[in-house]
């Protein structure tokens, strides 16, 4: 508890998003885990263009050849470039990672941020239907849906993003219910201040943290579960290959081009090794817990 | 720290209790002569009138046998349950008589009624056999499958006593006895057991359940759990019991290729269906002695829908045909042995090859191009390569796509569909090309240019041209095996020119095989019949 | 506790009704019929056998049919297996799924709760970091590379055990270790951060000051309280291990339910699949009722 | 009674210049800062301190309590019955936690195991120490909660912790504390998360208890209101230090160092109504942050420049001591 | 004193206790607020003092509308809030503020100083953004805190300068009547005094009403001037506070102030303590009768029959017993 008489005057106040920003820095898994984030990001987004090869380049003479200073990851088994193909892999990959995401934060923030706000038998009322979906085998539902509709980018992220949107709901709706508990909130409401605003300027900034949160955790769930989707052949479209599909066609020739595998599992378990790290460090730093040590 | 290392040590006895080198499944089977035998698929059912796949075949090929059976090198029609048969000189009249020893599993003997009951229920439209075109060389089973006929006792086919039985056929069908002997659609059951398991008519019945079968082949039926295993034991009641090698087979449904090859490293199979394409370079170098390839009675090829705008012109599908360097793929892509076909019908199909042949010709092919106003591949629509959903198709897809745009400049998109959805694509001919193969029934060119006339339904492309109906339906009922096969080239020929289809190559089959299996002989059907096989420990 | 499980299974009717219809109209809404098959079908023949299987009625009048058979307890004929019943196809491969998953999930609880109580026991020590580096591991790894990895190692490298099957008893280790490491290595997560929550708390320092022992204080002071959010996350997990069984049954040939279920959608076998759904909505049903009120009976604030 | 004379020649229980300091990110927290006390058998011991003072930090060091990290006890010893407990290995110290030393906390809502009944939770002391066999153990603690005013003590003790009010809670607590007889009581705040009416229960509870068995306590509270009716002897603590000791009558009629003395002002118990109430400057010191000489001196109405020099806890006239170097020398007198 | 400017009549919040997972049904009621009557003059303080659960700080809230009452009315400067729309309700909120107990949750982690306090004071009135900095620097010099720190988040202070800040929140929007709710428990007490001082000093220059909810009943009776004491929800003696304090009238009183620890040895030997027995019984099934009764050594039978009613002792107190003539002349 710093005394507030030797706070130099001119020194702007240092939000808790500040706090926490200084304490992740000092964490030092997460910011391994965010930096190697970015450098994968940026190797996938930007990587194409250097590339000399296309992720869909055949070059027959170029048969499953491993790691050379031609082509760095090696080729798969129509002669095309690994690294290309995992750069475009990763696009798709972590696309999918962040839009199901976002479809299952925006569905599920809505959603549990209503219930908790609104709460009594509205609440009730909703959060059964969460129950009720709960008990819907949702994996098999997305298989189903896959089948059904078709390989479909579109409905992948919607489908992936329906089926994570409930814990998040959960999650949101407890937030802003123990939120509505806190006394900062009564006295916003005994000042007479306006529903939306409470919402936006009092509900919505603290519940971010744990979305935030939840946000990272979820990404690496997403990317398992298209991996998941690739083995049954329900990935993306070929010729695109996401790190899953990448994976699960490596998976059947580790013995004979084990670069098939690993690289591209490299690829993937450092993204989530990485995203799980800094979801674990936000956590860490956004929890009011800690940071009234 | 300590609770770990109790913790390791526990898996690790876990692990080991029980386990250790030893003898492997295979080995025990050898002792026992038990085939383990990798399936593929569960089998839809063991009713030879209801199943419709190639996994089926090879079960019910253990359980019943035909009146005629192949021969386990040529495939040559053999005597099976019927000692001897007579052909009527023009044809249409065949008269198999059928052995005094020749009895079911339960000891009835087998009469030529059975084979007259069975023939008509297949052919009864409420059982809903898929296979029962297969018949209709017979007298009036067309109209009897379609309904139209509603007494089928007009069959062709009539007990002339209890082992004689007479097939009247609508045409001489020089196939006859090749489908007999290598198609389950012409066994019979036994219709009582049938009739005892519920409505002989409708799908369903329950006769086939281990308890239940009654058969007449080699083997009979003990155990049948679903997606695991199927065993059958030798039936003592066998009329050539006393050859039957083997006790037993146990067929293993394993869907993943995958899986099927671990488990045969792991050596728990004798015999795969099939090798994933990127392991057959590291058998043929380290294990040739494992690896089989066999030529196989089918063709790989790409339906054109000739109706839609960009391919009506057939010079453009000649140039997308000549574009493609056959070689290449089956070198590359699919690495199994298999040959680029240039034509429909595989070569030396029981003597027939097509001696219209296609060709690969980059020069030509863009010349052709030019010539129906796409030089260079411009003012052509991206042709979009429809198949269903697998590594294989979306391999061979992949280079085709990127030899067109190389070789022609001619842009192709890929579309995979899962393979229900793909099949009613195709139906629709709601596609530009579309992936499609096609595995003879039997051994016959027939079985590969029929599928091509106006109104089969596995045509598929729009491709309609009477002139190639006549030539085929003439061949149907010609019974001069010359002037038949001169029918077949010409329509051959014509298929050819208009091109409706880009063939690629022609099947292989690609497994593996444990050196202990003996008389397993190749052919292009991939029929072993079972009761000539056995199994003998070869030397380490 | 009675009117509780009473209430709760009442809760499964509309459950049960949401997913039998939703899954009823979806399979139907799909391309392809379940006797399509790459060589032509007659359309008298796909008549027939419509209308045996009473496709050929108004969807509505079947989504009736099914309903009223449904409750009976009847799920129908399968449309690929032709002389099988949903049922009897369920009774035949659920009990692989429930064995195999049951091992998985028990070898999950067994090294996760170990992993994550010797983390929480000493936190950010080394020894916690390599539990929970091992954890990630496990979370990180598809369960269809590690499935192949253990196969070659212990299958065809060491020749302990089978690639695949489901014949003897050592067939189980395989592919219950697979499925089970992933859940172990969130359940590990679970349990440490449960157990250091618990080891926070003020009673914990009153059963030090008692002079308990670190055993005593963990077997019986923590475990119960730190194992609240392992057995929440056990009702998820347990129909995740059900339903997600599939890749594994594939990868090892086991006669599962999960491995079923995924052959029939692609086949469109209509009844099998809204069958196995409505089965699988039971079942999850049915443990996050099994969850609840194993919650109930570990934690004496929720009894009623 | 603070006339008491001393029997043995060692107390009960000598603390010596006892030092935790707890190493955080945020720099070195001296909690504990050179504290040294003694209790004698029997006697009732405040310790009272506003919340960071160090009060319940020294009384945790002693018993092995502090997490370690961050935590560290970096210098002292105490002396209980002649084993030095800063110095004992954990077996050592298990057998005397709740076997000779005792301990009942703040918040009985949490301080009991919400998953245990009160029965395991309450034997539990006998069956670590005395290996009681179970029944019999159930027996004196049936008796233990009868003891302590709980009615219904043989059904009730099948219940759980949340089955109980607050009180009762500490009634639980306390009877679990009393049921191996130690010679010490230490207890931290007990009263605090109580309602007044409750609160006299407890104490009159603990008065009599210590009556009947002849045990030493050692009461830390914030509230001097509670420790003045309680205690024999007082320790005044602030920023970790002891700064004043001594007799409560002393402690609370002459306070002398500047500390006590504004905070007894500050209380508006003691103050007529409407009269407004002395306050203390700024705000407790920033632990983290060495101090050089008296930690209250910025707060400090009386400071000057010799408070910045070291200084240590001196008895002076009347049995009291005092930490302030200007009351030891003299020239400050309250 | 004269004129009523809070008047407060039979006000009653009963909560419903339900349970069930479909259907829900009720179980009871909790009667956190059972009928309570008093006023308050413009500017006087009243200490509401009560163990904890008897309902003090519900009735805190019902009277702020932050939970809607059962029954009853709260006239506030003639106004009844009780009866008000949402919308007026939402409009006259700025007449009444509520200060709290916690004052790490009171203020939003995520806001400044300043835009907590412009928040408050653009919440009812249109205020040129040149005159919010001035003002809010003014407020928080009322409060005594430097208008440096305005730029500041909540985090960065401490627990009686968070306080502060609250306090300076609610005077924001220049109520009339603020109710402050244990504002001073969760602070130690060196900072106490503080807080105390500063309430004491903005009632007395700003006219402010204010109702001080406590336990402590010495730090009420320091700043009150009339002293209520509910139990269980209903109040059960009011009166001046000193006389509250010296002389308690219903049995309870006495338990309660006989039950402050006095920080002076020698009257904390000498006083004779009421020690109750037991605990507060649950609101959920209050006894019959006086509610009070099974805890009271001065229970008669009659006391379990009828729920006594405040009744007028002497002109300036009131008091909720049937025996309190005969215990209070002995």
């Amino acid at each position: 508890m710093p005394d507030v008489a030797e706070i130099d005057a001119a020194e702007p106040g240092a939000s808790l998003w500040r706090d926490a920003w200084l304490r992740l820095r000092k964490n030092r898994l997460a910011v391994f885990g965010g930096v190697a984030l970015i450098i994968i990001t940026l190797f996938c987004l930007v990587g194409p263009w250097l590339s000399r090869y296309t992720y869909e380049e055949q070059d027959f003479a170029q048969y499953a050849k491993p790691p050379s200073a031609l082509h760095w990851f090696g080729t798969d088994k129509l002669g095309r470039d690994q690294m290309t193909r995992i750069m475009h892999g990763g696009r798709i990959s972590l696309g999918v990672g962040i839009c199901a995401t976002l479809v299952s934060l925006t569905i599920g923030v809505l959603y549990g941020a209503l219930a908790g706000f609104l709460g009594g038998k509205t609440d009730a009322a909703m959060m059964r239907i969460v129950d009720i979906l709960y008990a819907l085998p949702f994996t098999v539902f997305v298989i189903l849906l896959m089948v059904v509709f078709g390989r479909n980018i579109v409905l992948l992220f919607v489908a992936i993003g329906a089926v994570e949107w409930l814990t998040m709901a959960r999650i949101v709706r407890g937030q802003v219910q123990s939120l509505r508990k806190q006394e900062f909130i009564e006295a916003a409401l005994s000042l007479g201040l306006s529903q939306r605003r409470i919402i936006l300027r009092h509900m919505i900034p603290n519940v971010l943290g744990p979305v935030a949160v939840y946000t990272t955790l979820t990404i690496p769930a997403v990317m398992l579960l298209e991996a998941f989707l690739s083995f049954l052949g329900l990935g993306v479209q070929p010729p695109m290959s996401s790190w899953g599909t990448m994976i699960k066609d490596g998976a059947e020739l580790m013995e004979e081009f084990p670069w098939l595998l690993m690289i591209p599992a490299a690829f993937f378990s450092l993204t989530l090794f990485s995203l799980n790290f800094l979801g674990d460090g936000l956590r860490d730093a956004l929890d009011v817990r800690t940071s009234k040590d | 720290m300590k609770l770990l290392n109790v913790l390791l040590v526990l898996v690790a006895l876990a692990v080991f209790s029980g386990c250790g080198k030893r003898e492997t499944r295979v080995d025990v089977a050898i002792r026992e002569q038990i085939l383990l035998y990798g399936n593929k698929s569960e089998p839809q059912d063991l009713d030879p009138h209801v199943v419709q796949g190639t996994g089926e075949h090879q079960i019910i090929s253990a359980l019943l046998e035909g009146l005629v059976a192949e021969d386990p090198k040529t495939l040559d029609p053999v005597p099976g349950l019927a000692e001897r048969w007579e052909i009527s000189p023009d044809g249409k009249v065949y008269t198999f008589h059928i052995r005094a020893t020749a009895k079911w599993s339960n000891g009835d003997a087998v009469t030529a009624d059975d084979f007259v009951k069975s023939y008509r229920r297949i052919l009864t439209p409420s059982l809903g056999s898929l296979y029962s075109y297969m018949l209709h060389p017979l007298k009036n089973a067309k109209a009897i499958s379609e309904g139209k006929i509603t007494d089928s006792t007009q069959l062709g086919a009539r007990a002339v006593d209890a082992r004689t039985l007479e097939l009247t056929l609508e045409c001489p069908t020089s196939y006859l006895l090749n489908s007999m002997a290598s198609h389950y659609t012409w066994w019979a059951v036994h219709m009582p057991t049938v009739e005892k398991h519920g409505d002989p008519y409708k799908p369903g019945n329950k006769w086939t359940r281990p308890e239940n079968y009654v058969g007449n082949g080699p083997f009979i039926l003990t155990e049948w759990v679903p997606n695991s295993v199927i065993r059958v034991r030798k039936n003592t009641n066998y009329w050539d019991a006393a050859n039957v090698r083997l006790n037993g087979i146990d067929f293993l449904p394993i869907e993943s290729v995958d899986s099927e090859e671990r488990s045969f490293r792991a050596g728990q199979l004798h015999r795969t269906e099939e090798l994933p394409n990127g392991k057959i370079d590291a058998y043929r170098k380290d294990n040739p002695k494992l690896l089989r390839i066999d030529d196989f009675l089918g063709n790989y090829y790409y339906r054109v829908n000739v109706g839609h705008a960009a391919l009506k012109d057939k010079r453009v599908r000649h140039a997308l045909s000549q574009a493609l360097d056959r070689q290449a793929i089956v070198d590359t892509v699919t690495r199994g042995g298999q040959r680029p076909a240039f034509a429909f019908t595989p070569p030396n199909t029981v003597g027939y090859t097509s001696r219209a042949q296609l060709k690969f010709d980059v020069e030509g092919a863009k010349k052709l191009l030019a010539d129906a106003g796409y030089p260079g591949g411009k003012g052509l629509p991206p042709v979009e390569i429809h198949y269903n959903t697998s590594e294989n198709h979306r391999a061979i897809a992949e280079a085709i796509q990127q030899m067109w745009k190389k070789n022609l400049g001619v842009d192709a998109t890929l579309r995979n569909e899962e393979w229900k959805v793909y099949l009613d694509t195709q139906t629709a001919t709601n596609y530009m090309v579309s992936r499609a193969g096609w595995i003879g029934d039997y051994p016959d060119p027939n079985t590969f240019l029929e599928t091509f006339l106006s109104y089969s339904g596995n045509n598929r492309t729009g491709f309609a041209n009477p002139e190639y109906d006549r030539l085929v339906n003439a061949a149907a009922c010609a019974n001069d095996p010359k002037a038949r096969y001169e029918l077949f080239q010409q329509a051959e020929a014509l298929l050819l020119d208009e091109l409706p289809l880009l063939p690629i190559y022609f099947y292989t089959r690609v497994y593996l095989l444990h050196p202990s299996v003996q008389n397993w002989f190749a052919n292009y059907q991939d029929h072993h019949p079972f009761k000539y096989v056995y199994l003998e420990a070869t030397a380490k | 506790m009675f009117r509780f499980i009473a209430a709760r299974l009442l809760q499964t009717i509309p459950v049960l009704f949401v997913v039998a219809t939703l899954t009823f109209f979806m399979v139907r809404l799909v391309p392809g019929g379940p006797f399509d098959a790459e060589r032509n079908v007659p359309p008298e023949i796909k008549r027939e056998l419509e209308a045996y299987y009473g496709l050929d009625k108004p969807v509505f009048q079947q989504y009736l049919d099914y309903l009223g058979r449904l409750v009976r307890g009847d799920l129908g004929p399968s449309y690929k297996f032709a002389n099988r019943s949903v049922n009897e196809m369920i009774a035949s491969t659920f009990p692989v799924s429930l064995q195999l998953g049951g091992m998985a999930l028990g070898l999950a609880l067994l090294l996760g709760i170990t992993a994550g109580v010797i983390a929480a026991l000493r936190p950010n020590s080394a020894l916690d970091y390599t539990a929970s580096g091992i954890s990630m591991m496990g979370i990180c790894l598809p369960t269809f590379v590690l499935g192949p990895l253990f196969i070659l190692v212990f299958a065809l490298n060491l020749r302990w055990v089978n690639a695949s099957g489901w014949f003897d008893s050592a067939d189980r280790i395989l592919p219950a270790a697979t499925l089970g490491i992933a859940y172990a290595a969130y359940i590990a997560r679970l349990t440490r951060g449960g157990m250091l929550e618990i080891l926070s708390q003020d009673f914990i320092r009153t059963a030090r000051a008692k002079g308990a022992s670190e055993a005593r204080i963990i077997f019986r002071h923590s475990l119960r309280g730190g194992l609240l959010p392992v057995v929440s996350y056990l009702g998820p997990a347990a129909a995740g291990i059900l339903t997600g069984s599939f890749v594994i049954e594939t990868i090892f040939q086991i006669p599962g339910l999960g491995r079923h279920f995924v052959t029939s959608a692609f086949n469109r076998d209509f009844t099998m699949v809204t069958g196995i759904v409505i089965f699988y909505a039971v079942l999850i049903v049915f443990f996050n009722l099994l969850v609840d009120i194993v919650q109930i009976w570990l934690n004496p604030k929720l009894k009623y | 009674m603070c006339g008491l004379q001393k029997i043995d020649a060692m107390p009960l229980l000598q603390v010596k210049n006892l030092r935790t300091y707890f190493h955080t990110r945020n720099g070195v927290v001296r909690a504990v800062d050179g504290v040294s006390f003694e209790i004698e058998k029997g006697q009732t011991l405040g310790i009272v301190g506003e919340s960071g003072s160090g009060k319940s930090v020294t009384c945790y060091s002693m018993l092995g309590l502090i997490p370690q990290p961050p935590g560290r006890i970096e210098s002292g010893e105490a002396i209980f019955d002649g084993v030095d407990l800063l110095k004992a290995g954990p077996p050592q110290l298990r057998k005397i936690r709740g076997k000779r030393i005792a301990m009942i906390f703040q918040d009985p809502m949490t301080s009991l195991n919400p998953y245990m009944r009160i029965e395991d939770q309450l034997i539990e002391p006998l069956l670590i120490h005395e290996r009681t066999d179970r029944r019999r153990a159930v027996e004196l603690g049936v008796q233990a909660l009868k003891d302590v005013g709980i009615q219904d003590a043989a059904q009730r003790i099948r219940s759980y912790p949340h089955e109980f009010s607050g009180g009762m809670r500490q009634r639980v607590m306390i009877a679990m504390a009393l049921i191996t007889k130690p010679d010490l009581l230490i207890a931290d705040e007990p009263t605090t998360a109580l309602d007044v009416t409750v609160q006299a229960q407890i104490i009159e509870l603990v008065k009599r208890m210590q009556a009947e068995r002849g045990m030493a306590v050692i009461w830390i509270s914030h509230d001097l209101g509670v420790v003045a009716g309680l205690c024999q002897r007082v320790n005044v603590m602030y920023a970790g230090r002891v700064v004043e000791s001594g007799p409560t009558d002393g402690i609370f009629r002459t306070p002398q160092h500047p500390y006590n003395r504004a905070l007894q002002k500050s209380i508006p118990a003691l103050q007529p109504k409407g009269v407004e109430l002395y306050t203390i400057a700024g705000m407790p010191p920033d632990l983290s942050k060495p101090v050089a000489g008296c930690a209250f001196a910025p707060r400090c109405e009386f400071v000057q420049d010799i408070c910045r020099t070291p200084v240590e806890l001196k008895a002076g006239a009347s049995g009291q001591s005092t930490a302030c170097v200007r009351v030891q020398n003299g020239d400050l007198k309250l | 004193m004269s004129e009523a400017f809070l008047q407060i009549e039979n006000l009653k919040t009963h909560f419903p206790v339900e349970r069930g997972m479909i259907i829900r049904r009720r179980i009871g009621t909790v009667k956190a607020v059972d009928g309570v009557t008093f006023s308050l003059a413009r500017g006087e303080i009243l200490g509401l003092v009560g163990e904890s659960g008897c309902g003090k700080s519900t009735l805190g809230r019902t009277i702020l509308q932050l939970i809607p009452p059962t029954e009853g009315t709260v006239v506030l400067a003639g106004k009844n809030l009780a009866g008000l729309n949402k919308h007026d309700l939402r409009e006259s909120r700025a007449d009444f503020q509520m200060i709290f107990q916690d004052p790490y949750a009171s203020l939003n982690p995520r806001m400044t100083v300043f835009d907590a306090l412009a928040e408050a004071m653009r919440a009812h009135r249109k205020i040129p953004a040149a005159e919010i900095n001035e003002r809010v620097a003014a407020l928080m010099q009322k409060v005594g805190l430097s208008p440096r720190f305005v730029k500041k988040y909540p985090h960065e202070f401490s627990g009686g300068q968070r306080q502060r800040i609250a306090i300076a929140r609610a005077l924001a929007v220049e109520p009339k009547l603020i109710i402050a709710d244990e504002p001073v428990s969760a602070l130690d007490v060196s900072i106490q005094a503080q807080i105390i001082n500063l309430l004491a000093k903005l009632s007395r220059e700003m006219q402010l009403t204010l109702v001080f909810i406590s336990h402590d009943l010495s730090v009420v009776k320091h700043i009150s001037d009339r002293i209520a004491v509910m139990y269980l929800g209903r109040i059960v003696e009011i009166g001046p506070a000193a006389q509250v304090f010296e002389q308690p009238l219903h049995p309870y009183t006495k338990a309660l102030v006989s039950a402050v620890p006095i920080p002076d040895p020698e009257r904390e030997k000498q006083r004779q303590r009421v020690i109750l027995t037991g605990d507060p019984p649950s609101p959920l099934d209050p006894p019959s009768g006086c509610s009070f009764h099974p805890r009271c050594s001065y229970a008669a039978t009659e006391c379990s029959r009828a729920v006594p009613a405040l009744e007028i002792f002497d002109p300036a107190r009131t008091v909720a017993c049937i025996r309190a003539r005969e215990i209070n002349q002995a």
